[in-house]
């Protein structure tokens, strides 16, 4: 199979489907001749036209909320925001206007749209260009949330999420739009709803999401070199998300970890772990631990930046922990 | 007032009828609430009748609005059914929304009515992306952004009529001018003239007495034809006044607007007595009939409130229904 | 003592505090002659003036970023957002300004203010005007978040926040305002990060924020009845959270169920049965159970909208099945 | 250019060092990007000189500035050493912030720079905030809010304009139209005439030669006496170019500028140069002066550079620090 990138991946994605259905268009800012700062959408604007792929001034709330409306009368827009961090600008729109519009409606209007943003931290672009803010509309009825952690589930994602009839954010960890991966030369989709497991195991479960799959990826290497099998599994979409197979993994094991990128406060490893831990409870011989970023707002300085986000070491030394039913934090 | 063109007088008698109609809605809204038999709040467009209807009988049933807290008013206009309207105002699942969506949200598809909002001025954007999906789409289809005069005091706004005026998007920004926002008079809340806020991004902007559903009517038509020919985006001020308080439940209004300029209004300036006198006057319809239009819509009105309260109430498992859809 | 209503209650804490420092002022929609839609501020203005109680346009993120930048520079300014479904609004200036300055400007600046906001559902308002969305703030470093459950509460918090020297978020439950409660006729403040017991009890823990608290304490009303000895515990602010006092009850109890306004999935009751399972695990005899809003957005249709938040009929089956270590949701 | 007044020499010279030290810290930092040795990217300030100091020699130090992602030109204007903004440009504990917030939230409180913001247009609430606190507190301070014309496609300006024009607050809005917002042209991204966005709140707003540095001092001299006296707001637009890419790393402009076009501005409308030549031609300070200028400012520049290389890290410790303010 051939290796494309995330960042092709995603391309590939918006290209095919907009080949096939034409009420597909894209907005947002400087995405036609630039193809946006991380060059993702580079050639679209060539093959579709501006009218197709449209540069709107710094407008977040306006040009989302035009994809909505634009949503609700036939078109199925995709729109670009530039960092995931600009989610706080968004969030009238996505939340009160397009997660519920169907219900309010009573089922009458709906909101085919996709958002696609980023996250992710250690680029070195500070506390307002560096978060991983995903648990906020994961929180709301609504809306669908995907987190692709390869180029392979960027594009398969992507494609079902511009199908999908719902409004769907999609977060591209920044750091992996030059990651390679193998990706099928035919079409392909990944259904919604599917976790799957990347590297099976019988000691501990790794639930991690988007950029933190290398990172279980890394330690499940590391743990197997201590004749530790971890079974790493990624949700792939977090609403809605593959209960089952957390559970049956972990029913399996008896040992989780959750990692993810976002805060760890009130984030969405919480969730999961109480998901876990609410149905498998009684074959945990260990509380489900937690690994995410710090609750700090990400600072610019380098070797601060760098210890505020899960590694493969840290993941290491929780494991080990969670193997010997250690409580997590030394409580 | 305008000239009456003899051909016209369908319109003219649907107008009175559809403002009639809207007052009438409202009544019975209202005296469901004090009833006690309304659940919530609900916001009285009551006096402000030629806005939504003059507007409105300017459009389409394919071209679409979209409306605001106070917004049964539009929905009549736009070609709602009281029956629907009703049961969407008590929750019943014979409702336009199957009762989700109540007074605040309530929508009507079919007419092209893309809902009210009760974010103050959430829905500018749905208004622009519906008149962009026309353009790109080419369905000929005009949009019709209605928000109140403190709908001004939202960026949002701003953010989508500068990209209208910059991709010269078919719709009208209609902005219903009734002096309050809530208990606040217009001037504590916006500086500058109110029609420039438009004409900064180069929009056509106009304004128009808003008690006079010819003359609005008349300038719709006019924008209308002229945003289908692609010379959108446009701007209307339609000068109004709410006679209800804020909502249902504002009764005690004296500490933000006198009584007198209350009265002032309901006397002088209301759009549907000037317009019967105007109908008479001009020998369109004499008072007889009127007053048969009149008894018709109320008894319409009465009945559609008596199936409403009788009608049943969503099931429960639908409450987790309409979330996604499949 | 006095009983007033929590309406009363915020009403004597601004105006205590703003008699005592000429640098608080008020800003909002209606707050002035209106006093509020729900009559909260009545008074205020003619107290303080317009100079210190302020009518705004509806800019919720104008006036918002007006705190933020008074606050910065000498004022403390308090910011009234007439529902907590307008948090949507305000989420870039609150999250991306008002929470990092402090951080971002290496300690140099920062920024006292308080954003006073409500939630609540059942009041026949739907799905734009009922929301509890506290766990999105929850989830930022740099906010702080308070969640009265009394009139005695909100006095106390409120004063303690508008003293607090970093951005604090209350959340007034809007079906609470004419609640009354006993406070006392002289100064009070309420330290953040203290939890309460409001009930003692040595059977199961029910950890409950806002009006759940009442919730709560009638579920332990008929628990009692049934010989079941139920601990009320209200966290009273949920950053930051007094996880001792939560923890040192549930290694009492064994049990314990989370019951909170906000949407179930990805909302708080996670972090909170995440940190006490943690850090009680091996004294847990059943996984820790959550009680929370609906997954859906709030119908308006009124039985509808009932079924979507937690009763005390509902509280007390859960606590039924987690004393038979039942595991939740049929599971 | 303005007639020279000999006894402002001192001031004309204070202006020359200030644009002359914006661009040597440029051109520093684009070297210390282009060899590596920064971490992230950065954007150069390079060809706006004139706005920031012709503002900012208006001010007192007690006056506050908000300040851009492109915002070192600011920070230099209203009073900042090199040393401490090359440290926190590398993340160094003697930095600004102690290294945390980097080139895109550097702030300098005793100068008065509220900061820089990576948030298009996310200071002016900020700013609007500081001229009320200012107003409430009666302290006299007048606030410049600078922002690039990109910004003018956010909502929250409006917003905050809005109420600055309603409770008349000491500030300015700073306008710097450089032509583009990273690879987009202005006329693509802003509708109608930009001045015309404040003039719709009634603010009182000008347009000005943003590479005359005289140009804009009078005029902001003029603007800050009559925020002083209450009559604010006042809305700028600075017309200006940026030399550089968006940021550091944007190299190939070719698609969205044209080389002759930047040649154009640099070439004949350098406001550094420009002001060189007027001040040589009204013999305010002679050629071998200038260069003695440049010479210091460059040895000023490279010794902070030097400095801030060999600082240190802030410790590890630090990083769950400023979370909270105790
Ligand atoms: C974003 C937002 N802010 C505040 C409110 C509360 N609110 C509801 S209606 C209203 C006044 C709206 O005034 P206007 O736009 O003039 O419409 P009118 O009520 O006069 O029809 C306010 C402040 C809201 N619903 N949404
Ligand atoms: C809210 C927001 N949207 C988008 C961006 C990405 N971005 C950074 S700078 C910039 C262009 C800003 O243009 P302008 O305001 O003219 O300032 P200039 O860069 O020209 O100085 C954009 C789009 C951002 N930082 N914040
Ligand atoms: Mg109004
Ligand atoms: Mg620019």
């Amino acid at each position: 199979m051939r290796e494309i990138t995330l960042s092709q991946a995603v391309n590939e994605a918006i290209a095919e489907e907009m080949r096939r259905d034409p009420t597909i268009f894209l907005l947002g800012e400087d995405v036609a001749e630039a193809g946006t700062p991380f060059k993702i959408l580079s050639g679209l604007v060539e093959e579709f036209g501006t009218e197709r792929i449209i540069d709107t001034p710094i407008s977040e709330p306006g040009f989302t909320g035009i994809a909505v409306g634009a949503a609700m009368t036939g078109s199925r827009p995709i729109v670009d925001l530039m960092f995931g961090d600009f989610l706080t600008l968004v969030m009238d729109q996505m939340v009160n206007q397009a997660a519920k519009i169907h219900y309010m409606s009573g089922g009458k209007l709906n909101v085919p749209m996709v958002l696609r943003t980023n996250m992710g931290a250690t680029r070195r672009s500070a506390a307002q260009h560096s978060q991983s803010l995903h648990a906020w509309v994961c929180h709301v009825p609504g809306l669908k949330v995907a987190m692709p952690s390869s180029a392979y589930e960027a594009k398969g994602l992507l494609k079902t999420a511009i199908r999908d009839n719902n409004p769907v954010i999609i977060f591209e960890d920044k750091l992996m739009y030059q990651d390679k991966a193998e990706v099928p030369e035919e079409e392909y989709l990944i259904p919604f709803g599917e976790a799957k497991i990347h590297r099976p195991g019988r000691d501990i479960t790794l639930i991690a999401t988007s950029s933190m799959v290398q990172v279980a990826q890394q330690a499940a290497e590391s743990l197997a070199q201590e004749g530790i099998e971890a079974e790493v599994i990624d949700p792939r979409t977090l609403v809605p998300l593959d209960e089952g197979t957390l559970i049956a993994s972990v029913k399996k094991t008896s040992r989780a970890i959750v990692v993810d990128e976002g805060h760890r406060n009130y984030g969405i490893t919480a969730e999961l772990a109480s998901r876990i831990t609410e149905k498998a409870f009684y074959y945990l011989d260990a509380p489900v631990q937690r690994l995410a970023a710090m609750d700090v707002p990400i600072p610019f300085s380098p070797p601060l930046e760098d210890l505020t986000v899960p590694t493969p070491d840290r993941l290491v030394v929780a494991a080990r922990a969670a193997l010997k039913g250690e409580l997590p934090h030394g409580a | 007032m305008t000239i009456p063109n003899i051909s016209n007088s369908e319109t003219y008698l649907r107008m009175y009828r559809q403002m009639v109609r809207i007052r009438n809605f409202e009544d019975n809204a209202n005296k469901l609430y004090l009833t006690a038999k309304m659940p919530g709040l609900t916001h009285m467009y009551s006096g402000q009748e030629a806005v939504a209807v003059g507007l409105c009988e300017a459009l389409e049933k394919t071209d679409h609005i979209t409306s605001t807290h106070r917004g049964h008013g539009h929905c009549v206009a736009k070609g709602a059914d009281f029956q629907q309207m009703f049961c969407e105002l008590l929750g019943k699942e014979e409702g336009y929304c199957r009762g989700k969506g109540g007074s605040m949200h309530i929508a009507d598809q079919e007419n092209g009515n893309l809902g009210a909002n009760a974010i103050v001025g959430g829905s500018a954007g749905i208004a622009t992306g519906a008149a962009l999906s026309a353009k790109r789409l080419a369905t000929g289809a005009v949009t019709v952004c209605f928000f109140g005069d403190g709908a001004l005091g939202q960026g949002l706004l701003y953010e989508v009529m500068n990209m209208a005026a910059l991709w010269s998007l078919p719709i009208i920004y209609a902005c219903e001018n009734n002096l309050y926002g809530e208990y606040t008079h217009v001037s504590e809340m916006a500086a500058g003239q109110l029609k420039t806020r438009a004409s900064a991004f180069g929009i056509d902007s106009f304004e128009v007495d808003g008690q006079d559903v010819l003359a609005v009517n008349d300038l719709a038509q006019d924008l209308v034809v002229r945003a289908r020919r692609g010379e959108g985006p446009f701007f209307v001020v339609l000068n109004t006044y709410r006679y209800h308080g804020h909502h249902v439940g504002d009764i005690n209004r004296a500490y933000y607007r006198s009584k007198e300029e209350e009265d002032e209004w309901k006397t002088n300036r209301d759009p549907i007595k000037n317009f019967a006198h105007w109908l008479i006057d001009k020998k369109i319809i004499d008072q007889q009939d009127l007053t048969e239009i009149q008894k018709d819509i109320a008894a319409e009105a009465e009945a559609a409130v008596i199936y409403a309260l009788a009608a049943r109430y969503p099931s429960e498992r639908e409450v987790g229904d309409h979330v996604y859809k499949i």
